[in-house]
């Protein structure tokens, strides 16, 4: 069963993969992201009932969904690492971290400037952002255990391990608030929901939802190709990479 | 080496700093000293909400006092370690047997705790008064006493953290004994934050508040010092 | 010149050693012996003021270590049990931070680490060294002091057969230069030191009350 | 263009504060990660290099240690 992916089990072949796809998102990023902020910052029509502050929405939904995106990505990596034992997987799961970490920071801060505009306050206790505050919480919580091992291969799977555990209470976690929040509805805050998208203002949000994908995608390539270097820093192959780049700065340095 | 040359008189200060720096490379060495108390801080302001209710009018009324328990909480989470680590490796031994006074290494080592662990709860604090949405006027009022409140709290903890190092169940022996001392750091900070929220002049209490801070800055360390040659024999 | 007088210590009302008297003078290493719990180490710790004993006094070059306590101290290195190095900082950092709380002299780390074989370790944590090397950083402190008196709780323990010949070549070479000795250890050290003195605990000759 | 002047662009409607803020944390913090995750490359590089000189050296310590005892046997 899935034999196609055996080859990219041996931590080699995933480095060279990785850097051999990073070309393509980061360029598929680059353009979307552009072209959607633009698209929505300039040309989309402003929202009849918020006007123009509505804009921030093409920044906080894309990163909303996808530091939830991470987080589950996260945890279907730290899956395939534990139960069919594939190294690359539970490095993944470290290397996918501190990026979920920051869209969900971000999803925070665009969520709070947004609200000041509507609800006059910096932060207001609504179901979505309590949530992605607690997500924020998690993610912390995978990042700091990882950090507190000192040998990193116990670190991966401990974190793999986290990380699965978290995926399963974040729906948990999530109706529990939004019924918190229905429970203290009483509490004179305006429901926070989605404005009704008329098409010319979703296409600049799906473009940018497409960028902040791809951006997700290389970076964590960046840090997963790092992750196997430090992982596999015995064998030949990285120890011909750690000599050939000390050559390449030592004939900088004889260069100047 | 002619071994009956006098020792170079060693200097309180140099020794002050030694401890200083060692504490500070210690830090760098493991960053979580620095970031467990604060994320601890944050997660404890944040329960309150859930727990008792977002409506912004109670929040405001149990804004304050929710900041100064969950500041008093992380404090205890940092004090529990203080002198756990040097105790077993010998550390606390040695230094008694240096030329230095005691009592002076561990002001060192508690001022070095205050700067790595306490400083940072101080300024995530308007961070969370934002969240319990404090009126603005107030947050200067809280982190002033947030500022003369944590030492306070630091050195009379390192009190109880000394007494209990050597019983290694000291965690929960330890909150027993340093709870009842914090009550009142507790009630004169939480009342400065009130007298300031109604803008009346909190001069009072801030010097109560000073003059237990300079009590306890003074007292802590040779108990300190004391109750470890005690434990270390 | 250490001089101890009717040294008398009980620990959970158990005598440990009763009406201890013995002298310890320049050149001369002093080895303490005795089944475990005979009360070496306790006579040790009542020596350096950690322990307070219940009678007898302690002098250091005629003054009592009580009442001149930092005269003493200044002339004393401890390596006790528990040797004192910190396992989250480097052992380039812990000597460094000893090199300043006992003032050395000799500030030479790389050929101290070097002597006890720990070149190319100096700048890694100290968690990540074996318990034998960890011992070693605390030895190396011998290489860098040029305090008179010594007092080694069982330094020989988890090192290996070359380290303790390098120890017992150390230790000669600072009883010649006018240093003294006072260390617990079973290992046999009869062969190569003429004048050793050595203290029966917990045995049949003194312990008993 | 819904803008058709870059002052109003900057207004954006009276809530240009918040949303150029807003754009502005977003690409910071990208920025960040992304100058981050490329310089880890080398700095992992260089920390593995400096790893193989220790490695190197304490080797040569054990060899010269056992050269050294060879000798005086």
């Amino acid at each position: 069963m899935w034999k196609w992916l055996h080859p990219y089990a041996k931590a080699e072949t995933a480095y060279n993969l990785c850097y051999r796809l990073l070309p393509y998102f980061s360029w598929l990023a680059a353009i979307t992201l552009i072209a959607g902020s633009i698209w929505g910052l300039l040309y989309a029509p402003a929202d009849y009932q918020q006007g123009d502050s509505f804009r921030i929405i093409y920044f906080h939904v894309p990163t909303a969904i996808w530091s939830m995106g991470a987080y589950t990505s996260m945890a279907i990596c730290g899956m395939v690492g534990i139960v069919w034992q594939i190294k690359n997987a539970e490095l993944a799961v470290y290397a996918i971290a501190p990026v979920g970490a920051a869209f969900t920071f971000l999803a925070l801060v665009t969520g709070a400037v947004w609200g000041k505009p509507m609800w006059g306050a910096w932060w207001v206790w609504d179901a979505r952002l309590t949530s992605e505050l607690i997500l924020l919480f998690l993610y912390l919580g995978v990042i700091a255990l990882y950090n507190s091992f000192e040998d990193k291969r116990t670190a991966a799977r401990a974190a793999s391990i986290l990380a699965i555990v978290g995926v399963v209470n974040v729906p948990i976690i999530h109706y529990s608030v939004e019924w918190w929040n229905t429970l203290h509805q009483g509490a004179s805050i305006t429901k926070f929901d989605k404005p009704s998208i008329s098409p010319d203002m979703l296409w600049p949000l799906l473009l940018n939802i497409a960028g902040f994908l791809f951006i997700l995608a290389a970076i964590t390539c960046l840090r997963l190709a790092n992750q196997i270097l430090i992982n596999d820093a015995r064998r030949p192959w990285v120890k011909a990479l750690v000599e050939q780049s000390s050559t390449e700065a030592t004939s900088l340095v004889k260069g100047k | 080496m002619n071994s009956n040359l006098p020792q170079a008189q060693l200097s309180y200060w140099i020794a002050f700093k030694a401890i200083f720096v060692r504490e500070l490379k210690l830090a760098w060495q493991k960053p979580s000293q620095i970031i467990q108390p604060m994320v601890f801080f944050l997660i404890v302001v944040t329960l309150f909400p859930l727990g008792i209710s977002p409506a912004p009018k109670t929040l405001q009324m149990i804004g304050p006092g929710v900041i100064w328990i969950a500041a008093l909480l992380a404090i205890m989470l940092v004090v529990d370690r203080l002198f756990r680590q040097d105790f077993q490796e010998g550390t606390i031994e040695a230094w008694l047997l240096s030329t230095v006074p005691m009592s002076l290494l561990v002001a060192a080592k508690l001022l070095a705790a205050w700067f790595i662990s306490c400083s940072v709860l101080l300024l995530i604090s308007p961070v969370l008064a934002l969240l319990m949405n404090v009126e603005s006027q107030v947050i200067p009022a809280l982190m002033l006493s947030l500022l003369i409140g944590t030492p306070i709290l630091l050195f009379v903890g390192a009190i109880g953290n000394a007494l209990t190092v050597s019983l290694n169940q000291g965690g929960v022996l330890l909150s027993l004994l340093v709870l009842p001392l914090y009550i009142p750091v507790l009630i004169f900070a939480t009342s400065l934050i009130e007298a300031a929220s109604f803008n009346m002049d909190y001069s009072g209490q801030l010097a109560i508040l000073v003059s237990m801070l300079l009590v306890s800055c003074f007292f802590a360390p040779v108990a300190i010092a004391a109750a470890l040659k005690n434990t270390v024999n | 010149m250490l001089e101890v007088q009717g040294l008398t210590c009980f620990r959970q009302n158990r005598c440990l050693f009763a009406e201890l008297n013995f002298v310890l003078s320049d050149h001369q290493i002093c080895q303490i012996e005795g089944p475990n719990g005979a009360g070496k180490s306790t006579l040790l710790r009542a020596i350096l003021g950690l322990f307070r004993p219940d009678e007898g006094k302690i002098f250091w070059a005629g003054e009592s270590t009580t009442q001149q306590a930092e005269l003493f101290l200044q002339q004393v290195l401890f390596l006790g049990h528990k040797f004192a190095i910190n396992s989250d900082l480097t052992p380039w950092q812990n000597l460094e931070f000893w090199a300043v709380l006992n003032p050395t002299s000799n500030l030479d780390f790389e050929s101290a680490l070097a002597m006890v074989g720990l070149t190319g370790l100096e700048h890694i944590p100290c968690h990540s060294l074996s318990a034998g090397q960890h011992r070693r950083v605390a030895l190396a402190r011998l290489w860098l002091t040029n305090t008179k008196l010594w007092i080694l709780d069982e330094p020989f323990t988890a090192i290996d057969k070359n380290g303790v010949d390098l120890l017992q070549q150390r230790f000669q070479q600072h009883l010649q230069n006018g240093g003294m000795v006072l260390i617990t250890t079973h290992q046999d050290l009869s062969q190569n030191f003429e004048q050793l003195i050595k203290l029966k605990l917990g045995g049949n000759i003194s312990g008993e009350m | 263009m819904q803008f058709n002047s870059f002052t109003e662009v900057l207004a954006m409607g009276g809530y240009g504060a918040y949303v150029w803020s807003s754009v502005a944390i977003v690409f910071a913090v990208l920025l960040m990660l992304i100058v981050h995750s490329c310089t880890a490359k080398n700095r992992t590089l260089r920390l593995l290099r400096i790893e193989q000189e220790r490695a190197d050296k304490i080797s040569q310590a054990k060899v010269a240690n056992a050269q050294a005892l060879f000798d005086k046997k």
